[in-house]
């Protein structure tokens, strides 16, 4: 029988993953998107092991919900990333400084 | 008469005050005669009431009046009040300020008719008249330093009375100052009675005195000091500063700056005189210390002799009486200090009516050159101006105590007194006053000799208008003459060996010397004629051939003294460079300080590094942060990942471990 | 008359009174903004006479309290009253106001309806703060009349006054924040904002010693004492005369009177272990000051900086008290902490009157540099006389207001130690020195330029300014009677409060 | 045999992740997020979560990866210059992730969820209907919650529209309402001629 | 198993909102040009009638319903009331801002509105998962809200910036909630807090969590590190949306907070309090500092958010009820200077012309002397300056930090509170001491006049009289 603790190392594995996607990643804004699914995808893995563990099922309605937001928003995301992309016609991560100080 | 009350007293007091108030607000309302006759009627009413107060006091010997006149305030028990102590000293005083002030006024409505500020003159030397009383007539130390300032800002306003002369507003800042000096101490010396005594009421004070004289405060780190010797040292530093004893006189032959002779005889005649009758009214505290005695014997000492030389070089002739003033201060300082406090005072008395006669003839002369003050310039002046001639002449015999003159009698009781008395210094006082007496003679009687006699010196045109001043100068010469003859016959008797000034002078019998010189004392022809057989005649006749010799005889022999001797020369022109000194090390020290003080420690230390550094360096430091908030995604998500990692370092990894 | 809430209205006519003005002035009705201030200011200071009227010089009792709710939640009350050391300062504040109006009437052109209704709730804060018993209302007044001078200084100043008011503002706030912080602390252990209660409240000497250091702090540099000065000779040289009169007349006896109602009464342990501390200070400002004093080239920093040394016998004077206390002489105490209140109130009139006459030669020649004039005397005759008056105040002679303060404290500092006596004496030369050196390089001597060859004596409401004060600095140099007599239960009280420990 | 599948996946998603934010091509990223997305579903299925694997293939891979594709391939981005300078900031990442991975890992490891301190639950029967069992309280129990995701949903509709449609000019739009409320005499005309004579 | 209906009545603000919301997006797709205005004044309408549905429903005791994922108290009461009446100011200035610049858009309404509900599910979520939902409603709107004027650069990356730091903030908040959910095996905050009290022994995942939960709160509200997006959001959205963030969702983030921590962990009380001590210590120290050197107002005003975060920390640290009044206190107090600061900005702005750079005031004093002296009172209120409201949100929760013993950081936080005041005084001078660029007077309409000036004076008037609103902090959280 798989120990929790292994589900939940390799959630945390992946949820650093996603992490370092998102500051590495220093061009596309796309795979800042994606490593946002990833995310979520590490914490939902989470919430399905615990609940499993538990024999609770709170923890798959979360997950229920979580995927329902995250589909909400990607797509808005996605629609910002457009927006952007029509006003700079680049999503190069580096590009993005118009403003700091 | 019956006992004068309260209200006499404040009429003396406020009577010039009324006169110098309306002198100087409504000056341009009243008018220049307005202006001198309500401040003349205010002095001679208080010369008036001073002269029944005198008649009750001290010739009826009535009783001592010692009492409030008011409240100025109250801090828990102590009360501090404004009130008059008038006993035989006092009232001898107001006498003599009052007079010598009224014939000021006179004097002054002559000399300074044509002056375009002739109210404003009026109402300074009414104000002045107004503070010395309030300064001889006050009964605590307040009142006393109220006064004792008061004369010092009045002789401010009149040293500078001419305010567009430079030399005369460099003199009376230089005056104030110097007196400021002086006041310090005497601050000082008040503070220190109110924490002895406490209370500041002349009369518990003296009470008190004689059982302070075991206790002793610590000034340096271990030195045990009498109490009562610092107390005196402190006030005599005061009175150093008022009566221009060594080394604070610098101020008095500047103050010879000032317009006028007036504002001179003020200072000469009655304001110096202000530190002696300090120092006689506190006799009771001075008897008790004897180191204090002796520092004031010293001083007064080199004072008489040093000062006495000074005249001798000095050409303005103003300046040799300002010098002679000094020195002559000297010997009264002496007589101080050697308990001989009638002595110092009735010298105060006899050389303020001399001394005034000097001033006033110097004066009469100066307006008969027009202004001409150099002796230089004068000479032979005898036959243009017969009443200014025989009174100067009166005058300096007076004042080099030539025996029946009443400059003898005082001077006189002086010397013999230090000769009795045997404190540390006595010796050396001693042979001061002696070799002054003939110094004094040489100074005056050079004056004498260049001014009336030899051949005249001055311009042709000046010449041509050479005449006698007029009356309102003359007769003040003649009424201060006839006393300076004849008033010592009258005072040595009572003065010196009589109790005229009672209980008002303390003086322990041990060191008593007037009594001791009282036992040889058979009447004043006596004491005259044992005065033709005294050193001090001898002195003051060479002193006086010496001048003849070397002014009449042979005029160019002092050109090759100055020559031959230049060194001594030298320094007696440069008054022994006092002047350069203070100059260089006291203003030039106090701005150079002050300049470091504010560019180092202000501009520079606190405000350059503390305040703006600090301002500068926060602005630096956020000028660097904000670069931090690079514009890039990729470092704000690194930012709150590291934030993340250290939160999760501190508080859930070094947690677990520990 | 005694059932009208006196002090109210004393604080809160003003400041109505320069509402009204704002809303009633456009930049058009400069005269109307004039005269309604003018009105204002004097019906404030006729209302404040009661106070003296009726004030028992008996106890040592708040009076004229007033008392109502305000911040229920954290028991924080209006609770206004005045004793001895209140009253004067009350009286000082609404006696200048009047002074500072009629003294910028025709001199401020730009903006005159601001520059009034400035000044008039400047007035209002100010009072407030004096007669506030609760500290949470003593802070707001503190700090709310920050906003006023601020803005005075930064619009009415010259040219550099922009860094002026800014260091003045930060430094101020600088002070009192941490104050601040020690207020509520205080509350933490007394459970109550009310002064008094303060005074009662139990602490330790850590404790005492580090509220002491943030009081200190606040007052110190409103005081202002060396080191933490530096603010004031900018503030001053760039201030509007009437701004330079309100600060250095009362904006600085608001340090003062901060210590003897909060310092020395609550940390009375700390206040005597540090009183060597504070004496230090107090003397390095005297002397040191008086001798940056001397070199200023600048009058109003020149008065500024003579200001700072005078102040110093303030805090002498309070701090002087403790050495005395041990020695159990509770009459020389009280001379010294007497003597600062009595300075305190004579320098705001010197002050005040010496940045008015700084202030007359200004509006002629538009330059406060001593160079440039000389021999002013020789074309404003009255003007001289009564700068003369002030000078010699100001270098403490007796029979001024001057010289009464000053008497006291070094009487009493002698009472402690021949050297800090010796020290504190020595502003009788520098004193004079600076003052007077001055004095004689403006008025006295030859006509320096066209320009003082120009100008003219003064005008009637100058005279009418500069006499009131005269009459003033004479009055209490004369008769200071009446003043210890309203201050001496106050300060009896005191002292015998900071006699007992708390510890 | 459990174990073996669970490691087998985990590898995959673990490399698929990895790849997902290091492909060169956006497109790969998005087929190797796709690839974890399988896996994880697979994953869920050991955990007896069969609806929600089934969701995040339906959902996940069917909708919202698709949608991701669409933006990819409609906004051509040249690829060139999108990867150089990568490699500097690799070992500064890969330092901190493994850094807070480690931190998490000893506090989740087994040491706090080892299957001694957390036992496995048993099955659940065979007659056991995950869907049933979350549909069953979706709309009684988390009945508020599932009306808010239905907003959340909603205001991703409006924003997604309102920031991104716009009307072009030129576009042809059919317009319902006139196309119904057509009349035939708009569309055919009757024509009357004589028929043509015999000859 | 049995279902029984739901309470709905406590929830109904949050349910009247949704249905208008609803509806005005329908009237906006189909209501003609002319009649647009109307959705304007019906959604302002709606946010006075739920206030004033809010108020009426005060809950005199908390009511818990929907199984436990929906509480109504007073603290969710209050800060429901002044989440809508400040909406209700940020509506009215971003209507006259768009509508000078015709960038008006019904979309704005509705998706503020539906931010506003999310503010208000929230401030009133009793599970970690309606705290998830509600938080994500909010996020997704502002994200949008940002990016709303399409041709705005600026705009466009702010969004961009925004959404995904915010997306990886939910991400960890998210991670934390299942490391909670992993421990307690419940996602309701009161059994949440039940189960902390009872269990024993290390609760090290637990603080794992919590610091995951307190990096998504700590993002919300911009405290450092986790401040990056706030300036640069603030200064690219346009300014009403800007006025919007910095004012009602800092409250929402707020009531997160309390519901989070202190409902739902007050267990792990002195790990959070040190945590919350660091962030406001570096929140604090950055905010003030970094403001110094800007130029550009909305930036600076954007630190000066994020140093305010740092004293409302404060408050919570002290961790007594009256403490987390006092934090409530300063948030209200703060959304209301906030606005009015932004506010100005609109105001002096016109049509192609953004009044952001601090030059734009220079000797605002001369162009209109009453809006300069709002100005001012809004600055020095920012600085904690008596009598204005601010200084009594600094001394509340200075005096809560010193009643709970923790002195030295009133001590830091007074202490930047010095080197804040110089950069409010800098705008305040420019206004004051300095000759304007243009000395063209200014223009606004009435209502304008009136809205500034009724915030405005709302800061006077509470710095004159906090009791009224102090006391009801006090009372909406009772021990």
């Amino acid at each position: 029988m798989i120990p929790l603790s292994h589900f939940l190392v390799l959630g945390a594995l992946m949820f650093c993953i996603s992490m370092a996607g998102i500051f590495i990643n220093r061009k596309n804004v796309i795979i800042l998107l994606m490593a946002i699914e990833l995310m979520l995808l590490s914490v939902n893995l989470n919430f399905i092991a615990f609940s499993y563990y538990l024999n609770d099922v709170q923890g798959q309605v979360f997950v229920f919900f979580i995927l329902t937001v995250a589909a909400a928003e990607a797509a808005i995301g996605l629609a910002i990333l457009v927006v952007l992309f029509r006003n700079r016609q680049t999503i190069n991560v580096a590009d993005l400084d118009m403003m700091k100080g | 008469m019956e006992q004068s009350s309260t209200a006499v007293y404040l009429w003396i007091v406020l009577a010039p005050l009324v006169g110098a108030i309306v002198a100087g607000l409504f000056g341009r309302q009243i008018g220049r005669a307005g202006a001198h006759w309500v401040t003349i009627i205010g002095v001679s009413v208080s010369t008036l009431l001073s002269a029944i107060v005198f008649k009750q006091i001290v010739i009826d010997s009535g009783p001592v009046f010692d009492g409030a006149v008011y409240t100025w305030g109250r801090v828990g028990e102590l009360e501090l009040v404004i009130g008059f102590l008038i006993d035989r000293l006092s009232a001898t005083m107001m006498l003599v300020v009052s007079f010598v002030s009224l014939m000021v006024h006179v004097y002054t409505i002559g000399y300074m008719h044509d002056d375009p500020g002739y109210q404003r003159f009026f109402s300074y030397i009414s104000l002045f008249t107004f503070s010395m009383l309030m300064l001889v007539m006050s009964n605590n130390f307040l009142q006393l330093f109220f006064g004792w300032e008061a004369v010092g800002v009045v002789s401010y306003l009149l040293i500078g009375f001419w305010y567009t002369r430079e030399s005369a507003i460099y003199a009376n800042l230089k005056a104030f100052l110097v007196n400021r000096v002086g006041d310090f101490g005497f601050l000082l010396g008040v503070a220190a009675v109110l924490l002895y005594f406490n209370t500041l009421d002349y009369t518990e004070v003296f009470a008190a005195a004689p059982l302070l004289t075991g206790e002793t405060m610590n000034v340096w780190f271990d030195a045990e000091w009498s109490v009562l010797t610092v107390i005196c040292i402190l006030l005599f530093v005061g009175a150093m500063g008022k009566s221009a004893q060594f080394p604070l006189h610098v101020w008095l032959p500047d103050s010879m700056e000032g317009p006028t002779p007036i504002s001179a005889l003020i200072h000469a005649a009655t304001m110096v005189t202000a530190g002696i009758f300090m120092v006689a009214r506190m006799s009771p505290l001075f008897e008790f210390s004897e180191t204090a005695r002796s520092v004031v014997l010293v001083i007064g000492a080199v004072t008489a002799f040093f000062m006495g030389l000074l005249g001798l070089v000095q050409n303005d002739i103003k300046r040799v009486i300002a010098y002679s003033t000094l020195s002559q201060l000297g010997y009264m300082t002496v007589g101080l200090g050697a308990s001989a406090y009638a002595a110092a005072i009735f010298h105060l008395g006899t050389h303020a009516f001399f001394k005034a006669l000097l001033f006033l003839a110097a004066g009469s002369v100066i307006i008969a050159l027009h202004h001409e003050q150099d002796m230089r310039k004068m000479g032979g002046l005898r036959k243009y101006m017969p009443i200014t001639w025989i009174t100067c002449l009166v005058g300096s015999i007076a004042l080099i105590g030539f025996p029946g003159f009443s400059g003898f009698y005082s001077k006189d009781a002086i010397i013999e007194a230090v000769h009795l008395s045997d404190i540390p210094g006595s010796g050396f006082a001693y042979l001061c006053v002696l070799t002054g007496v003939f110094i004094t003679a040489l100074y005056s009687f050079r004056l004498y000799f260049m001014v009336f006699h030899g051949k005249e010196r001055m311009d042709e045109e000046a010449r041509a208008h050479v005449h006698e001043t007029p009356a309102v100068v003359t007769v003040p010469l003649i009424l201060l003459a006839i006393p300076s003859v004849i008033i010592g016959w009258f005072y040595v008797g009572p003065m010196l060996f009589g109790d005229h000034f009672g209980e008002s002078i303390f003086v322990l019998p041990e060191n008593d010397v007037l009594a001791e010189l009282g036992k040889s004392y058979h009447g004043v022809i006596g004491f005259t004629l044992h005065g033709f057989m005294a050193w001090p005649f001898l002195l003051a006749m060479a002193g006086v051939a010496t001048a003849w010799f070397l002014y009449m005889a042979r005029p160019e022999i002092p050109a090759q003294i100055a020559k031959r001797f230049s060194l001594a020369y030298e320094i007696l022109v440069r008054k022994y460079g006092f002047d350069e000194f203070n100059e260089i090390f006291f203003a030039g020290g106090a701005r150079g300080i002050g300049g470091l003080l504010w560019r180092i420690g202000d501009a520079t230390l606190i405000d350059g590094i503390m305040v703006n550094g600090t301002a500068r360096l926060i602005g630096w430091f956020s000028s660097v942060i904000r670069h931090v908030q690079s514009g890039y995604l990729f470092h704000y998500a690194f930012a709150m990942i590291i934030g993340l990692l250290v939160l999760i370092g501190v508080f859930v990894t070094f947690a677990g471990l520990s | 008359m005694m059932n009208l809430p006196l002090l109210s209205l004393v604080t809160w006519t003003p400041i109505l009174g320069g509402v009204w003005i704002l809303l009633a002035g456009g930049e058009r009705s400069a005269p109307t903004a004039r005269a309604i201030a003018l009105v204002v200011s004097v019906v404030t200071f006729l209302l404040s006479i009661p106070l003296y009227a009726g004030f028992d010089t008996g106890t040592h009792e708040m009076q004229f309290v007033e008392f109502a709710p305000w911040i229920e939640v954290f028991n924080i009350n209006y609770h206004l009253g005045i004793d001895g050391f209140s009253l004067p300062l009350v009286l000082l504040t609404s006696f200048t106001t009047v002074l500072v109006v009629l003294s910028g009437w025709e001199v401020i052109q730009y903006k005159t309806s601001q520059y009034m209704a400035a000044f008039l709730i400047q007035e209002g804060f100010m009072i407030g703060a004096f007669s506030s018993l609760d500290a949470i209302l003593f802070y707001v007044f503190w700090e709310a009349q920050l906003i006023p001078m601020f803005l005075i200084i930064g619009i009415w100043g010259g040219p550099q006054r922009i860094y002026a008011t800014i260091k003045f503002f930060l430094y101020t706030f600088l002070g009192s924040v941490f104050m601040l912080v020690a207020l509520l602390y205080l509350y933490s252990q007394a459970g109550s904002f009310a002064i008094l209660d303060m005074h009662h409240v139990r602490l330790g000497l850590t404790a005492q010693i580090l509220i002491f250091v943030a009081f200190l702090l606040a007052f110190a540099v409103k005081v202002p004492m060396w080191p933490v000065h530096t603010w004031l000779p900018d503030a001053h040289v760039e201030a509007p005369t009437g701004g330079s009169v309100i600060l250095a007349a009362i904006m600085l006896k608001l340090g003062g009177y901060g210590f003897v109602r909060f310092s020395l009464p609550i940390t009375p342990d700390a206040s005597s272990a540090l009183d060597w501390f504070m004496i230090a200070l107090s003397l390095v400002a005297i002397v040191y000051i008086g001798f940056v004093a001397i070199v200023q080239p600048d009058m109003k920093k020149l008065i500024a900086y003579s200001s700072v040394s005078h102040m110093g016998f303030v805090t002498l004077g309070f701090f002087i008290a403790f050495s005395i206390l041990d020695s159990g002489d509770v009459d020389g105490a009280a001379l010294g902490i007497q003597g600062g209140m009595v300075q305190m109130i004579s320098h705001g009139f010197i002050s005040g009157a010496l940045f008015l006459c700084v202030g007359v030669m200004y509006d002629r020649l538009h330059s406060r540099q001593i160079a440039d004039y000389g021999g002013v005397v020789n074309t404003m005759p009255v003007f001289a006389s009564f700068m003369m008056l002030f000078a010699l105040a100001n270098s403490g002679l007796p029979g001024t207001s001057g010289f009464v303060g000053e008497f006291m404290v070094i009487l009493s500092s002698f009472k402690a130690s021949f050297w800090v006596a010796f020290l504190a004496a020595m502003t009788l030369i520098l004193g004079a020195a600076y003052t007077l050196w001055m004095y004689k390089r403006v008025v006295y001597g030859e006509i320096a330029n066209d320009g003082v060859r120009g100008l003219s004596d003064i005008n009637r409401r100058e005279f009418v300014v500069l006499a009131s004060l005269a009459v003033m600095v004479l009055l209490f140099g004369l008769w200071p009677a009446p003043l210890l007599e309203v201050m001496g239960p106050t300060v009896d009280n005191l002292l015998e409060h900071i006699s007992r420990s708390k510890l | 045999m459990e174990h073996f599948i669970f490691y087998i996946f985990a590898a995959v998603l673990l490399f698929a992740g990895i790849r997902v934010i290091t492909a060169r091509n956006p497109v790969h990223c998005a087929l190797y997020l796709v690839l974890a997305f399988f896996t994880s579903a697979a994953i869920w299925l050991l955990l007896e979560a069969e609806f929600l694997a089934i969701v995040l293939v339906l959902v996940y891979v069917g909708a919202v990866m698709v949608l991701f594709l669409f933006v990819v391939m409609m906004l051509d981005i040249n690829l060139a210059p999108l990867r150089e300078g990568f490699a500097r900031y690799l070992p500064v990442g890969i330092l901190v992730a493994l850094l807070i991975a480690s931190q998490i890992a000893v506090v989740v490891g087994a040491k706090h969820f080892g299957i001694d301190m957390v036992p496995a639950p048993q099955r659940h029967a065979a007659g056991y209907s995950n869907t049933e069992e979350l549909g069953s309280v979706l709309y009684t129990v988390y009945v508020y919650p599932f009306e808010l995701a239905a907003v959340i949903l909603l205001v991703a509709i409006i924003a997604a529209i309102a920031l991104t449609m716009r009307r072009r000019r030129g576009t042809k739009y059919q317009h319902p309402s006139t196309q119904v409320s057509v009349r035939r005499e708009d569309r055919v005309r009757i024509v009357k001629m004589p028929s043509e004579k015999k000859r | 198993m049995d279902f029984v209906i739901p309470e709905f009545m406590p929830a109904a603000p949050e349910m009247f909102v949704l249905g208008v919301a609803c509806l005005i997006l329908t009237l906006d797709v189909y209501l003609p040009e002319r009649y647009r205005p109307f959705t304007y004044h019906l959604s302002q309408a709606t946010l006075i009638s739920a206030a004033v549905m809010c108020i009426a429903l005060y809950p005199s005791a908390p009511q818990v319903t929907f199984y436990g994922t929906f509480v109504s108290d007073a603290m969710s009461a209050v800060l429901k009331i002044f989440i809508l009446l400040v909406s209700y100011f940020a509506f009215f200035y971003m209507r006259t801002y768009l509508l000078e610049r015709n960038l008006l858009k019904g979309e704005y309404f509705v998706l503020g509105l539906f931010a506003v509900l999310g503010m208000m599910v929230l401030v009133s979520a009793h599970s970690l998962l309606t705290v998830y939902l509600g938080l994500e409603l909010l996020s997704l709107c502002l994200y949008a809200l940002v990016a709303l004027n399409r041709d705005s650069i600026s705009g466009s990356e702010a969004a961009m910036k925004y959404f995904v730091l915010g997306a990886l903030a939910s991400g960890m908040l998210l991670y934390g909630m299942s490391l909670i959910y992993g421990v307690t095996g419940t996602l309701d905050l009161t059994e949440i807090r039940d189960f902390v009290a009872a269990q024993q022994g290390d609760s090290i995942i637990l603080v794992l969590g919590l610091v995951f939960v307190l990096v998504g709160i700590a993002f919300k509200l911009g405290a450092v590190p986790f401040h990056m997006w706030v300036p640069d959001v603030y200064e690219g959205a346009p300014t009403p949306v800007t006025l919007f963030i910095s004012s009602a969702p800092k409250m929402a983030a707020f009531g997160m907070l309390m519901r989070l921590l202190v409902d739902g962990l007050p267990g792990l009380q002195q790990d959070w309090t040190g945590m919350l001590a660091i962030l406001a210590v570096l929140s604090m120290g950055i905010g003030n500092i970094v403001a110094i050197a800007q130029s550009n107002l909305k930036r600076m005003l954007a630190y000066s958010t994020i140093a305010h975060v740092g004293f409302l920390f404060l408050g919570i640290i002290a961790g007594s009820p009256s403490g987390y009044a006092a934090s409530m206190f300063y948030i209200i107090t703060y959304a209301l200077m906030s606005m009015g600061g932004f506010g100005m900005i609109i105001w002096l702005g016109r049509a192609g012309f953004e009044a952001d750079r601090l030059d734009d005031f220079k000797g605002l004093n001369d162009r209109n002397p009453w809006f300069a002296f709002l100005m001012l009172i809004l600055m020095l209120s920012m600085a904690g300056v008596p009598p204005f409201v601010g200084f009594w949100a600094k001394w509340s929760v200075l005096r809560e930090v010193i009643a709970a013993g923790s002195t030295w950081l009133a001590v830091v936080g007074v202490a930047f509170a010095i080197i804040g005041l110089f950069y409010y005084l800098r705008v305040v001078r420019l206004m004051y001491f300095e000759k304007p660029e243009e000395p063209l007077p200014v223009v606004s309409s009435p209502e304008m006049r009136v809205m500034m000036s009724t915030n405005a004076l709302a800061i006077l008037a509470l710095g004159v009289y906090p009791g009224g609103l102090l006391a009801l902090c006090v009372q909406a959280l009772p021990g």
